[in-house]
C-alpha cells in the first residue's frame, strides 16, 4: 500500500511481499473473525494466528491474566482448536476476510508435534508462512522449553525445515520464521543455532516471564503462577534483543514486544526489524492495527522516511 | 462492539463502597446481562462492569470499589468522558419461552446490578418475576425501591442480618412455584443456587473472570462447559444451567 | 520501627535487624548524601551505596540515560569514587548522617577485584552487609558477566566468601549477599550456586538489558547502545525471579526491580523477599522511601497484616 | 531542593515550537542558570527546563516542542498544576569578581531562556552585559525586546537572514573589549565560542545532557573535567571555560 506523498510502506518477507510491516501477533489476534468485525484486516501486512497444536487444547486454568503497569501477564496455555479444527473451521473462514497469505503459529509439546501440525498447516494455500513457537516447554525434556537450549531450538528448526522441503512438490515447503522467547542468557545465540539449522526467518520476541500477587488473597493471580508478561512495558527489552540479533544473523526479522504506535514501528524497524508484530495492544484497542498503518505516512514523512524498508537496521 | 467516548453525566456514591454511574448513549441496541469494557486513565485492561440499566441515550452502571481501577473510576467527575468498548457478551434472552410465568431473579452483592436491567426487560413483556438480592449488610444495599418501582416484589436477605432475612439468598427463596431462575453473583452464590433450584427448572448463570480483550480475542477467560470451552466474554458471561461444569 | 496500631514492620536480613524492609538501590541514592538533605535518612531499613570498583572510575560515555514507558534506560557504566575514595571520603561522610549499617554494593571486573573491593569494604566499621553485583562483564571471560555463568558465579562468590571468612578475627567476616543479573535463562539455577558456593544472601534483580532508539538521529540513544533497563515497567519480572528463586534457596532475599509503592513492597514479600529495594523511583521522587514506610502501616492494616516477616513467602 | 506543585498561572506560545510557562513560585531563593525538573503526567522522566526568570511569586520558564513530553507540555492549561523540584544545579554567580565591566552574554535557540534571568541579575548589579542572541530564523525569536527593556543593546543572528545578522553568534561578537562571557545553546555554538573568545577571557558555559534525577544521585549527566568528573545537574549546568575539556 503506498501512503500518501509518496510514502512506501512495503517490505519483502522471505520473498512475500507486505504492504505494510505491520502483524498482529500470535494470540492477540484470535483466527481474525473478532477483528474482521471492525474494519476491513486486508489493510493489514498480514496476521499471524493462534498457536496451533496437534490435538484441540483447553489450556490451562483460570484466572489466566493479570495486569501490570503498561502490560499485562497472560497464561492461555494455547487454547485452540487443533490443527483439523484450524485447517477445516477456521482457515475457510479466514479466506472469506482475507485475501492475503497468512502466517500459521505452530506449537508443541514434542518435536513430532511440532513437524506434523508445521507439515500440515504449510500445505494450506493461504498459508504463506509457518512461525514456530518455540517457548512450549518441551514434554520430553522435563519441561525445560525449546527455546531456551539453542540445541533444542536447532533440533527442532531443523526437522521442521527438513519436512516442510519435503513436500516441495505439492507448495507445502512455505517459509519458516522461528519465534524466539526472551527467557535466555543469549537470543543471539539461540538466532544464530536457528538461521544454521534452516530457519528463513526469526520473530522476536515472546513474551517475558512475569507474575503479580493479588494482596487480598495473598496468592499469585494467575492459576498457574508465573505467565508470559508483554505489552509496552517490554518494549525496550525487545527493541535490545532485536537489535543484537540483528548484527549476529542474516535472515530477517520479525520485531515483535510492546508496539502500540507507528513511533514504535519504526524504532523496532531501525534496530533490525522487517516486519513488526503487535501483541497486547490489541486487546485493549481492537482498531490499534489500523491507527498505526494509517499514522505511518505521516510519522515517516515527519522523520523524512520514504521507504519504509530502507530503515530496516538503520540504527546500525 | 463499537468504541465511545461516553459521557459521564453522573458518578455518586449510593451504598457502602458501591457507585451508580451514567454514561451518555448513542442508542446501540443492548440487552440485559451484557456488559461495557471501561478503559481507565493510567491502567493498562480494560475494566468490565455491567450495563445495570439503559434507555435511548443513557447507560447505567453500577460498581462496587475492590482494587486500584474502581478505586480511580470513583473519582471521575460528570462532565468528564469515559472510553468505552460496547455490548459485549451475549446478555439474557428474555425471549426464551423457557422463562416461563414465574421467574425468579437472583442477584447478590456487585451481581445486583445486571439483574434490574433484566427485571425491566421482563416486566417490559408481561412477566412478573420475584426479586430477591441478596446483601453482606444494609449498607450495601442499593436498588431495592427501584426494583420495587418496576412494580416487583423484592425480598432480601443479608449476611449480617441487618435488613430482611438474615443469611443467603438461598435462605429466602423457594422453587416451589418458579419455572425459570436467572442468577449473577459471587461464585459461591452461583453454587448454592444450582442445588437448591429443582433439576427441572431452566436457569441462566452469570459468571465473571479476569479478561484480557473482552471481544474474544486472547482466550483469557475460558471456560469448560458441557459444550466445548466457551468464552465468558463472548458466549458468555451468561451460560445455561445444563451446559455448566461445577 | 513499630509502626501505628501494632504492625511490626521488623525484619531481619542475614542476622542484622532492620527497622523495615526499605533499602534503596544501589546506583540510585549515591552514598546517601543527596537524600540526607531531604528527609532523616535514618528511617530507612539500610541503603544500598553505589557500585564500588578497586579503582575510581568516569564510567561510560553519556548519554548514559533514556526514557521508557514507565522506566528508563541507565547505562551509567559504574562511576564511582573507588573503594579508597569511599573509604576515606564517603564512608566518614555516612557516618555523620546514617547511625545504622549501610549495605556495601561491591562491583569488578576481575576475581582478585572483586575479592580486594569487598575484602576492604567489609573491614569498615558501619557496613553491614556485601552486596556483590555479578552483573559486570568479566574481563578475562571476553565481557560475559560473571552472573550469566552458575560456574562463574559460584567461583566469584566463593573467592569472596572465603577472603571474607579470612577476616573473621578483625571483624570483616560481614554477610555476602549476591546480586543477580535478570538476563539469564534460569535465575534459580545460578542462585542455588551461590547458595551453594557460601552466599548469606541473594538480591533480584538488577537491570534488565534494553534499549531505545532516538527517532531523530535513528541511532540509540544511549551512547553505549544497550543499557539496563529498570522502573515499575519491570516488577512483574522482578516478582517472578524472586517467586521462583525462593522455592529453590533457603538464604533470605532482597527483591529488587521495579517498586515504587507499598501495594509493590507487600506482593515482594509474598513473593518471598525479606527486604526490598527501591531504584530508579528515588529518582523521578526523591521522597520515595520515606512515604512508602509511612505508608506501610495502614496498607498492612488494610490486608490484615501484622507482622511484615510473616508474609515473606506467603504466596507459595 | 523542594518538590512543588506549581500552579500554572500561563502557557502561551512565543514563537514557531516555543512556549512560554508562569508558574507560581514560593519565593524560594534562586539564581540565574538553575533549573527546574518537571514532571509530566504519563512520562517517567522529569523534564529539566532552564528558569528564565522570576520573582517573588512566580517563575518563568521558556521551552522548546522537541519530542513527546514537550509536546504534551505545551498543552497544559493555565489553573492546573505541575510537579517539579527546584532549584536545581549550580547556576551563574553574578558576583564573581572576573566578570568585569563587559560582560558579553551569548545565547542560542534553547539556550536563550536562562541569559534573560542572568542579564537581569547583571543589571542589578549595575552591570550592562552586551547581548547577543542566535536563531535558526526570525520565527523562532522570541524576547527580544524583553531583553532591551532591561536596557540592554541586543545583537540578533539567524541561521537564515531573516532577521539581524545572517549567521551564527560568533560572527556578530567580537571579544575585543569585553571583560567575560556567558553562553548557553547547542554544543556546536558553546565550541564555536570557546574558539573564538581570547584565551584570557574567562567564561562561563552552560551544558545539557541527558538526565536521571536531576539532583545528583544517579551518575547520568556526568561530564570528564580538569577537574574530575562532574554531574551537570550539581556541579553543573555551568561550568568555568578553564576546566572544560572539549
Ligand atoms: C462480565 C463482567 C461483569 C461485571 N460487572 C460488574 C458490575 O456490574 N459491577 C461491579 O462492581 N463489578 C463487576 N464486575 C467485576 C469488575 O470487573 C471488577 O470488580 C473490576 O474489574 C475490578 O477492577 P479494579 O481495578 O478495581 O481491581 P483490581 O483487582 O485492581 O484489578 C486488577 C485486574 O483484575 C481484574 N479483575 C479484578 N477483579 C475482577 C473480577 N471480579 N472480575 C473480572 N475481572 C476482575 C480487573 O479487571 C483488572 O484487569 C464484572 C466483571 C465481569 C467479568
Ligand atoms: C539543565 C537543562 C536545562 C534545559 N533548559 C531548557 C530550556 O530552558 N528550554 C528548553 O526548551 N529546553 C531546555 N532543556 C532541554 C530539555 O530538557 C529537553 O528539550 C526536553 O527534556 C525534551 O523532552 P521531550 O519529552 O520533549 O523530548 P524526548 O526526546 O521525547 O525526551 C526523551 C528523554 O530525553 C530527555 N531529553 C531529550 N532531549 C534532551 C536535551 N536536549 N537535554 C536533556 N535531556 C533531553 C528528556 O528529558 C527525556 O528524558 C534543558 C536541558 C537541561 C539538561
Ligand atoms: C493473550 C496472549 C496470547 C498469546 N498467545 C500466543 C501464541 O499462541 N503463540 C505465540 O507464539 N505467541 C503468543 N503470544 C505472544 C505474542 O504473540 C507476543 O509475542 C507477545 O505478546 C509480545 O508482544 P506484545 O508485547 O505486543 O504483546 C500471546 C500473547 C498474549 C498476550
Ligand atoms: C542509574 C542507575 C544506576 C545503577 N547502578 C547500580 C550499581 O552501581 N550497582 C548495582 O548493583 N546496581 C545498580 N543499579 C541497579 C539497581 O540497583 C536496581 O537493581 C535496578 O535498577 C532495578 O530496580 P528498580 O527497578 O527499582 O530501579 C543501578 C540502577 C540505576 C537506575
Ligand atoms: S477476555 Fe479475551 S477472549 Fe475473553
Ligand atoms: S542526572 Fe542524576 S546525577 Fe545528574
Amino acid at each position: 500500500m503506498v501512503g500518501s506523498d509518496r510514502t512506501n510502506m512495503k517490505v519483502e518477507l522471505c520473498g512475500i511481499t507486505l504492504d505494510n510491516p505491520i502483524i498482529p501477533a500470535s494470540g492477540t489476534f484470535g483466527f481474525g473473525r473478532e477483528f474482521a468485525e471492525l474494519y476491513d484486516i486486508n489493510i493489514l501486512g498480514t496476521f499471524s494466528f493462534k498457536g496451533t497444536t496437534g490435538k484441540n487444547r483447553f489450556g490451562n486454568p483460570t484466572p489466566r491474566i493479570a495486569e501490570c503497569t503498561e502490560g499485562m501477564i497472560n497464561s492461555v496455555g494455547l487454547e485452540n482448536p487443533g490443527v483439523d479444527g484450524v485447517i477445516n473451521e477456521e482457515l475457510p473462514e479466514i479466506s472469506k476476510m482475507f485475501n492475503k497469505s497468512v502466517m500459521a503459529n505452530v506449537s508443541g509439546f514434542s518435536l513430532e508435534e511440532y513437524v506434523e501440525v508445521a507439515g500440515r498447516l504449510a500445505l494450506q494455500k493461504q498459508v504463506g508462512w509457518i512461525e514456530l513457537n518455540i517457548s512450549c516447554p518441551n514434554v520430553h525434556r522435563g519441561g525445560m522449553a525449546f527455546g531456551t537450549d539453542p540445541k533444542e531450538a536447532a533440533r527442532v528448526t531443523g526437522a521442521v525445515k527438513k519436512a516442510l522441503e519435503a513436500q516441495s512438490s505439492d507448495g507445502g515447503n512455505k517459509p519458516l520464521i522461528v519465534k524466539l522467547s526472551p527467557n535466555v542468557t543469549d537470543i543471539s545465540e539461540i538466532a544464530v543455532a536457528c538461521e544454521i539449522a534452516g530457519a528463513d526467518g526469526l520473530t522476536l520476541i515472546n513474551t517475558v516471564q512475569g507474575m503479580r500477587i493479588d494482596l487480598k488473597t495473598g496468592r499469585p493471580v494467575i492459576a498457574n503462577k508465573i505467565g508470559g508478561f508483554s505489552g509496552p512495558a517490554i518494549l525496550p527489552i525487545a527493541l535490545g534483543m532485536v537489535y543484537r540479533t540483528y548484527e549476529k544473523v542474516k535472515i530477517p526479522i520479525v520485531g515483535c514486544g510492546g508496539v502500540s504506535c507507528p513511533e514504535d514501528v519504526l524504532e523496532m524497524m531501525m534496530a533490525g526489524a522487517t516486519g513488526v508484530q503487535v501483541g497486547a495492544a490489541n486487546l485493549v484497542n481492537p482498531w490499534i492495527c489500523q491507527e498505526i498503518i494509517e499514522a505511518l505516512p505521516s510519522q515517516m514523512k515527519k522523520y523524512g522516511i520514504e521507504n519504509l524498508r530502507d530503515i530496516i537496521g538503520g540504527a546500525h | 462492539m463499537k468504541n465511545r467516548k461516553a459521557e459521564i453525566i453522573s458518578n455518586r456514591q449510593i451504598a457502602e463502597n458501591t457507585y451508580e454511574m451514567i454514561l451518555s448513549h448513542d442508542g446501540t441496541e443492548l440487552k440485559p446481562g451484557q456488559f461495557i469494557n471501561i478503559k481507565l486513565e493510567g491502567f493498562f485492561l480494560r475494566r468490565p462492569i455491567s450495563i445495570c440499566d439503559w434507555d435511548e441515550k443513557t447507560i447505567t452502571i453500577i460498581y462496587k470499589t475492590v482494587g486500584r481501577g474502581t478505586e480511580a473510576m470513583k473519582r471521575y467527575v460528570s462532565g468528564g468522558s469515559i472510553d468505552i468498548l460496547l455490548p459485549l457478551g451475549n446478555g439474557y434472552d428474555v425471549s426464551d419461552e423457557r422463562i416461563g410465568q414465574k421467574p425468579i431473579v437472583v442477584g447478590g452483592g456487585a451481581g445486583v446490578p445486571p439483574m434490574f436491567g433484566l427485571c425491566r426487560e421482563l416486566v417490559a413483556r408481561g412477566s412478573k418475576p420475584l426479586v430477591v438480592l441478596g446483601f453482606r449488610s444494609s449498607k450495601e444495599m442499593f436498588y431495592i425501591e427501584k426494583f420495587r418501582e418496576l412494580g416487583l416484589e423484592v425480598a432480601v436477605a443479608t449476611e449480617d442480618g441487618s435488613y430482611g432475612v438474615k443469611g443467603f439468598v438461598t435462605d429466602v427463596l423457594s422453587d416451589s412455584e418458579c419455572t425459570s431462575f436467572f442468577t449473577c453473583g459471587p461464585e459461591g452464590m452461583l453454587k448454592a443456587m444450582d442445588s437448591t433450584m429443582g433439576r427441572g427448572i431452566s436457569g441462566w448463570f452469570s459468571f465473571e473472570e479476569r479478561m484480557g480483550c473482552g471481544f474474544g480475542a486472547c482466550m483469557g477467560c475460558s471456560c469448560e462447559t458441557r459444550y466445548g470451552s466457551k468464552r465468558i466474554c463472548k458466549e458468555g458471561p451468561v451460560l445455561e444451567r445444563e451446559e455448566i461444569i461445577w
